[in-house]
C-alpha cells in the first residue's frame, strides 16, 4: 500500500498553486501596470493581442523565452545564473506561510510573520548578486543602492512590526487576522485603542514596503535615466524575465503583507461573508495604488531617500512604539 | 554704453585698430584688429570690463590675395585708364582746333596697357599666403554692445594663443576652430579633437579642403 | 547642497554616459571619472552626429541653407529659421511687411512654448516621472497641429522666407491660437500642483546644480541657464529684433542659480510666450506677407553680418561672412546649447550622479544643435 | 522644529495633491488616435513629397521644362529631361525622378516653379525595405493616376 501523507499531498498541492498564483500575478500584474499607466496618461495601453491586449503577457513572455540566453564575456557564470533565482525563490517561499482565508493556508506557522521577513531579505541578496556578477558599473552602482536602501527600510518596518507584535501578542499570521474580525473598526489600522498613530504607521509601512521592493518612487536599483537598468544591464531574454517576475511578485508578498497586518486580511469590512475574495480585493486595491504611485511622482535621490527613513520615518515609528507600549501598560 | 571707456583701453593695446560699425547693418558695434601676440591683452580687457565670450568663428581668406591683387590690377587698370583718358581729353582739348571730328577714344582705350603693366609688380604689400583670419564676438548681459576682435594669421603657420585661461569657455570653442580650420592655440591645455574623430587630420572648412 | 561631503579616495573609475544612454536624450557621450557615486570629472565628448551645416552653408545658395536652419534645433526649428532671415534681410536690406512679422512672431513664440513643453516632459522623465511627460505632449500635440495647418510639417519647419513668410495664415489658425492659449493657461496651474510643488521634485532641485552668474558669463551661457542665475539677459528685450519690442511682456528672472530656478523660468516663459500670442493675435494688421522687392538670386554686399535671436535655450547668433555671390563665404552658427554644455563639466564636478543627471537635463540640451 | 512638520505636513500634502490630479486623469476619456485603424484628415498644406500636378484643360501635365525646381533644389534630388514639342513651341517633359531618400521636403521647388506644375502630395505612409523605392518616377506616377 502507498503511504502517503496527506499533508504532503496538500503542501505540494498548495506549492503548485502557489507557484500558478505568483505566475499569473506577475504576468497580469505588468498588464494591469500598463493599462493603469496608459489610462492615467490619457492614453489606451496594450489592446492589440486579445480583447483589451489581455493575451499581452503570454506574448511578451513567449518573446522573452524565445530570446537567446547570452551569458556576456567576463561575468561571473555561477552568480550571474544564480541571482534571477535568488530572487523569484524567496518570494513564492513566502506564500507558503500567508494565510488568503481561514481555510487557505499552506503552513500555518506559529513564527509566520517573522519566516516571511527572512524570506523578503534574501531578496536583496539575489540583487546584489547578479549586479556583482554581470561586472557592469551601473549595475554595481545598483547593487550598492539596492543594499543600503533596504538596511535603511528594514529598520522602520521592523518597529512597526514589533509595535505591531506588541499589539497581537503573536507571530502567527492567522492568528493576527483573526484578531481583527468583525468589521473594518476592528483592522489593526484603525485599532486607536492601541495608539492613535496606526494609520500613520500603516503608511509608514506601506512607505517602507514600496522601498523594499524597489517599486517607484524609490526604485533608485534599476533608475533607467541614471543607470540605464540598474542591476539587469546585462541581462538577456528569460534572465531579466525572471528578475521581472520576481519584482512583481514581492509586490504581492508585501501587498498581502500589508492587508493581513493592517487591513484584516479575508476579514469582509463591515462583518459579512468573510473569505479569501476580500483578501483579493484588498489586495488588488493596494497593488493598484502602487501602480498609481509609481505613474505620479519622480524620482527621489538615495540621500533623500535615505534623510526621509532616518529623519521621519525612523523617529516616527519609535515615537509610536513608546507611544503604544505606553498605552497598553496604562490601558 | 559709453563707448570709449571700452574703446580706450582697447586702443592702449598696442597693434590695435578700433573701428566703430554700423550697428543697424551689421550687428555688431565695434571691431577690434590686433595682431596675434596682444590678442590676450584685447581679451583680458574685455573681461574686466564684464564682457561674455559668444563665439569664435573662423573664416579661411583662400584666394583673398589674388583677388586682392587682381582688385589692385583692375583700380590702377581704371586709374590709368582714366589718367590716359584725362590725358586724352587735354591733348583732345589741346587739339581741339586742330583735328576736329576725329575720336579720342580708340587711342585711350590702348593707352592703359603699357601704364599698368610696370605698376602690377609696385605691391610688394600684399603676400603670397593668404591668411586665416579667428573673429572673437563678446557681448554684454547688462546693455547691447558687440565687440568683434579680428586675428589674421597666415595659413600655413595659424598660431594664435589661447585665451582658454581667461574665458574657460574659449576651451570648447578654440578646439573646435582647430578642428575645421587648422590653427593651432599655443598654451591650450587639452588640444585633442572636439567635434571631428580623434585621428582626424583635415581641416573641413578650408576652402581647399574637398572629402 | 548635498547632505554628505564626498569623502575623497584614491579609487576612482571611469564612467561612460552615452553615446546611447536614457539621460542624454541623443547622441551625446559624457565621460564621467566617477569615485563611488561622486562625479570628479566630467568631459563630454562631442560630434557622434555632427553634419557640418557651415560647410553646406558654403556651397549652396543663400535661399538654399534654408532648410537646413530647422535641422539643427528641431525643437524650436522657427526661430532659427527666424535668424536666418534676419541676417540675410539685414544684409541685403530687405523689408519685411508687417503682417508676416506678426505671422513670424506668433509662430515663433508657439514652437517656443512647445519646445519647453518638451523639455518639461523629458526634464521630469529624467527625473523618474512618467506622466508629466504625456500631458506636456498632448499640450505640444495642439501647437504641432496648429503649426501643421500653416507651415506643412511639423517639426522641422522651413516657414519663413527672406523678406516674409511662405505661406498666409488663415481665421482658423488664428482661433486655434486663441483655443490653444486659453487651454495652456488652465493646464499651467496643473502641472504646477502635479509637479513644481511636488516635494519629491523640490528636495531634487532646490540646490542642486549652481551655475552662478559669474559661471554664466566666463562660459557664455544665456538663456533660461543665465536667467536662471540672475542674469537678465533675453536677446528679444536686450536687442530687439522683429517687432518684439511692440509687446508687453516680462523677461522671467530667478536668482537662485539652481535646478530649480532653470526650471521655474522656463515654466514662466510659457505663460510670457501666452501673452505674446495673445497680444498678437489681437494687434494682427492685414496686408501682405512676403515682400515685394526680393531678387531672385540674392546677393548680399560684401562684408560680414551678425544677427542674433532668442530661441528656447539661448541666443543664437549667426556671423555670416558675403563675399559678394550668391553663395555665403562663412556661416558661423552660434548654437545655445554648445555653449550651455561647456558648464558642465565645472558644474558638475563634485555632486552625485543623480543630481548631475538633474543639472544636465536642467539645461536643456538639443544635441544636433551642439553638433551643428 | 516647527519648519520641520511644516515640511513634512506640505510636502505630504503635495504627494495627494499629485495622486489626485492623476487619478482625474485616470477616469477621462483618452486622447490618443489608434493610428493605424483610425487616421486623421491631412491638412490641405501637408508637405509630403512633391507630385506633378494634372492640367484638366491640356490632359497632360503642365511643366514647361524650365529646370528652376532642378537648380532651387538644395540637395540636388530633382532630375528632369524634355525634348522639343512636336508642332508647336516650348518643350515637353519625358521624364521626372525625385530622390526621396535626398529630399528634405523643403518645398524650394514648388515655390520656385512658373507654371504650378508642382504639388505636395498628401502621402505619409512611407516604409519600404529598398532604398530604390524611394526614387519615384514622377511622371510616371501621374500618368497611372489620371489613365
Amino acid at each position: 500500500m502507498f503511504f502517503i501523507d496527506a499533508e504532503l499531498i496538500r503542501l505540494l498541492a498548495f506549492v503548485l498553486g502557489v507557484i500558478g498564483f505568483v505566475a499569473l500575478n506577475a504576468a497580469y500584474l505588468v498588464w494591469l501596470e500598463r493599462k493603469e499607466a496608459g489610462h492615467i496618461q490619457r492614453r489606451i495601453g496594450p489592446k492589440e493581442v486579445g480583447p483589451f491586449g489581455l493575451l499581452q503577457p503570454l506574448a511578451d513572455a513567449l518573446k522573452l523565452m524565445t530570446k537567446n540566453l547570452i551569458t556576456p564575456d567576463g561575468v561571473d557564470p555561477i552568480l550571474f545564473k544564480i541571482a534571477p533565482i535568488l530572487v523569484m525563490v524567496p518570494a513564492i517561499m513566502s506564500f507558503v506561510t500567508l494565510p488568503f482565508s481561514d481555510t487557505l493556508v499552506a503552513r500555518n506557522l506559529d513564527v509566520g510573520l517573522l519566516a516571511v521577513f527572512a524570506f523578503a531579505s534574501i531578496n536583496v541578496l539575489g540583487l546584489l548578486l547578479g549586479a556583482w556578477g554581470s561586472r557592469n558599473k551601473y549595475a554595481v552602482i545598483s547593487a550598492a543602492r539596492v543594499v543600503s536602501q533596504n538596511v535603511a527600510y528594514e529598520i522602520p518596518m521592523l518597529v512597526i512590526i514589533v509595535t505591531l507584535v506588541m499589539i497581537t501578542g503573536t507571530l502567527n499570521l492567522h492568528e493576527i487576522v483573526t484578531l481583527q474580525t468583525g468589521g473594518f473598526w476592528h483592522w489593526n489600522v484603525l485599532k486607536f485603542s492601541a495608539s492613535p498613530l496606526m494609520p500613520v504607521a500603516f503608511i509608514i509601512f506601506f512607505i517602507c514596503m514600496l522601498a523594499e521592493t524597489n517599486r517607484a518612487p524609490f526604485d533608485m536599483a534599476e533608475a533607467e535615466s541614471e543607470l540605464v537598468a540598474g542591476a539587469f544591464t546585462e541581462y538577456p531574454g528569460m534572465g531579466f524575465g525572471v528578475f521581472f517576475m520576481g519584482e512583481y511578485a514581492n509586490i504581492v508578498v508585501g501587498t498581502s503583507l500589508a492587508t493581513i497586518l493592517f487591513l484584516g486580511g479575508w476579514d469582509c469590512p463591515l462583518g459579512l461573508f468573510p473569505g479569501v475574495h476580500w483578501f483579493l480585493i484588498k489586495m488588488y486595491a493596494l497593488i493598484f495604488v502602487v501602480i498609481w504611485i509609481r505613474w505620479t511622482y519622480p524620482r527621489t535621490t538615495f540621500y533623500g531617500l535615505l534623510n526621509l527613513s532616518w529623519k521621519i520615518l525612523i523617529p516616527v515609528a519609535f515615537f509610536n512604539l513608546i507611544l503604544t507600549s505606553a498605552m497598553l501598560k496604562v490601558f | 554704453m559709453d563707448t570709449d571707456a571700452i574703446t580706450r583701453p582697447l586702443e592702449a593695446v598696442p597693434t590695435t585698430a578700433v573701428k566703430t560699425v554700423d550697428y543697424k547693418a551689421r550687428g555688431f558695434h565695434l571691431e577690434v584688429s590686433v595682431s596675434p601676440q596682444h590678442l590676450r591683452d584685447v581679451v583680458t580687457v574685455l573681461d574686466r570690463t564684464g564682457f561674455f565670450i559668444e563665439t569664435i568663428t573662423g573664416v579661411d581668406w583662400l584666394g583673398e590675395k589674388a583677388a586682392l591683387r587682381k582688385e589692385a590690377e583692375a583700380a590702377a587698370a581704371a586709374k590709368a585708364k582714366a589718367a590716359a583718358a584725362k590725358a586724352a581729353k587735354a591733348a583732345e582739348e589741346a587739339s581741339a582746333e586742330v583735328s576736329t571730328e576725329e575720336s579720342p577714344a580708340p587711342k585711350a582705350e590702348k593707352a592703359p596697357a603699357p601704364v599698368a603693366a610696370p605698376e602690377a609688380p609696385k605691391q610688394p604689400e600684399v603676400p603670397q599666403t593668404d591668411d586665416l583670419e579667428a573673429v572673437y564676438d563678446f557681448n554684454r548681459y547688462d546693455t547691447l554692445f558687440r565687440v568683434a576682435v579680428r586675428v589674421r594669421v597666415p595659413r600655413d603657420t595659424p598660431e594664435i594663443p589661447t585665451i582658454s585661461e581667461i574665458y574657460p569657455a574659449a576651451h570648447w570653442h578654440e578646439r573646435e576652430a582647430r578642428d575645421f580650420f587648422g590653427f593651432t592655440f599655443a598654451g591650450h591645455p587639452y588640444m585633442v579633437p572636439l567635434l571631428l574623430p580623434e585621428d582626424a587630420d583635415f581641416h573641413p572648412l578650408r576652402k581647399d579642403f574637398t572629402a | 547642497m548635498n547632505a554628505f561631503a564626498p569623502n575623497p579616495t584614491n579609487e576612482t573609475f571611469v564612467l561612460n554616459l552615452g553615446p546611447q544612454h536614457p539621460a542624454t536624450h541623443g547622441v551625446l557621450r559624457i565621460k564621467l571619472v566617477m569615485d563611488g557615486e561622486y562625479v570628479v570629472e566630467a568631459e563630454p565628448v562631442l560630434g557622434y552626429i555632427h553634419r557640418m551645416h557651415e560647410k553646406m552653408g558654403e556651397n549652396r545658395t543663400w535661399a538654399q541653407f534654408m532648410p537646413n536652419t530647422g535641422r539643427m534645433d528641431y525643437l524650436h526649428a522657427l526661430a532659427y529659421n527666424h535668424n536666418f532671415a534676419c541676417i540675410v534681410e539685414r544684409a541685403a536690406g530687405i523689408e519685411v511687411p508687417e503682417r508676416a512679422e506678426f505671422i513670424r512672431v506668433i509662430t515663433s513664440e508657439l514652437n517656443r512654448i512647445s519646445s519647453h513643453l518638451l523639455w518639461f516632459g523629458a526634464f521630469i522623465l529624467d527625473l523618474g516621472g512618467f506622466s508629466p511627460l504625456l500631458y506636456a505632449f498632448d499640450d505640444r500635440e495642439q501647437i504641432l497641429d496648429l503649426l501643421e495647418t500653416v507651415t506643412g510639417s511639423r517639426l522641422t519647419y522651413c516657414y519663413f522666407r527672406f523678406g516674409g513668410v511662405y505661406n498666409d495664415i488663415d481665421e482658423n489658425f488664428e482661433a486655434g491660437a486663441r483655443a490653444f492659449v486659453a487651454r495652456m493657461r488652465e493646464r499651467m496651474p496643473m502641472y504646477h500642483a502635479l509637479v513644481t510643488k511636488n516635494i519629491i521634485l523640490m528636495k531634487r532641485l532646490t540646490d542642486i546644480g549652481h551655475v552662478p552668474a559669474e559661471m554664466c558669463r566666463k562660459y557664455g551661457a544665456t538663456g533660461p541657464v543665465a536667467r536662471g542665475a540672475g542674469i537678465d539677459f533675453d536677446v528679444r528685450k536686450h536687442e530687439p529684433f522683429s517687432i518684439y519690442p511692440r509687446f508687453d511682456f516680462d523677461i522671467p528672472v530667478y536668482h537662485e542659480a539652481d535646478s530649480m530656478a532653470r526650471y521655474m523660468v522656463r515654466m514662466d516663459e510659457i505663460e510670457q510666450s501666452l501673452r505674446i500670442i495673445e497680444q498678437a493675435l489681437g494687434a494682427m494688421p492685414e496686408g501682405p506677407v512676403m515682400a515685394e522687392k526680393v531678387p531672385k538670386t540674392l546677393k548680399p554686399p560684401k562684408g560680414d553680418y551678425y544677427h542674433a535671436v532668442e530661441t528656447a535655450r539661448g541666443s543664437f547668433g549667426i556671423r555670416a561672412v558675403s563675399d559678394g555671390t550668391n553663395t555665403p563665404w562663412r556661416l558661423k552658427l552660434r548654437t545655445p546649447s554648445y555653449s550651455n554644455l561647456i558648464v558642465f563639466g565645472e558644474a558638475a564636478r563634485g555632486m552625485l550622479l543623480p543630481d548631475a543627471l538633474a543639472l544636465l537635463g536642467s539645461l536643456d540640451l538639443v544635441i544636433p544643435e551642439i553638433d551643428r | 522644529m516647527t519648519a520641520y512638520f511644516k515640511e513634512i505636513i506640505s510636502g505630504t500634502w503635495s504627494l495627494f495633491v499629485g495622486l489626485g490630479i492623476t487619478i482625474v486623469y485616470f477616469f477621462k476619456p483618452v486622447v490618443t488616435l489608434q493610428y493605424p485603424h483610425e487616421t486623421l484628415p491631412m491638412t490641405p498644406r501637408y508637405r509630403g513629397h512633391i507630385d506633378l500636378v494634372w492640367d484638366e484643360v491640356r490632359g497632360t501635365n503642365k511643366c514647361i521644362v524650365c529646370n528652376g525646381c532642378m537648380k532651387a533644389c538644395p540637395s540636388n534630388c530633382i532630375t528632369l529631361a524634355g525634348e522639343k514639342a512636336e508642332g508647336g513651341k516650348g518643350k515637353v517633359l519625358t521624364q521626372y525622378t525625385l530622390d526621396f531618400t535626398k529630399c528634405s521636403l523643403c518645398g524650394l521647388c514648388v515655390e520656385v516653379c512658373p507654371t504650378e506644375a508642382l504639388d505636395f502630395s498628401k502621402e505619409y505612409n512611407l516604409a519600404g525595405f529598398d532604398e530604390k523605392d524611394y526614387v519615384f518616377d514622377l511622371l510616371k506616377r501621374l500618368e497611372a493616376k489620371h489613365s
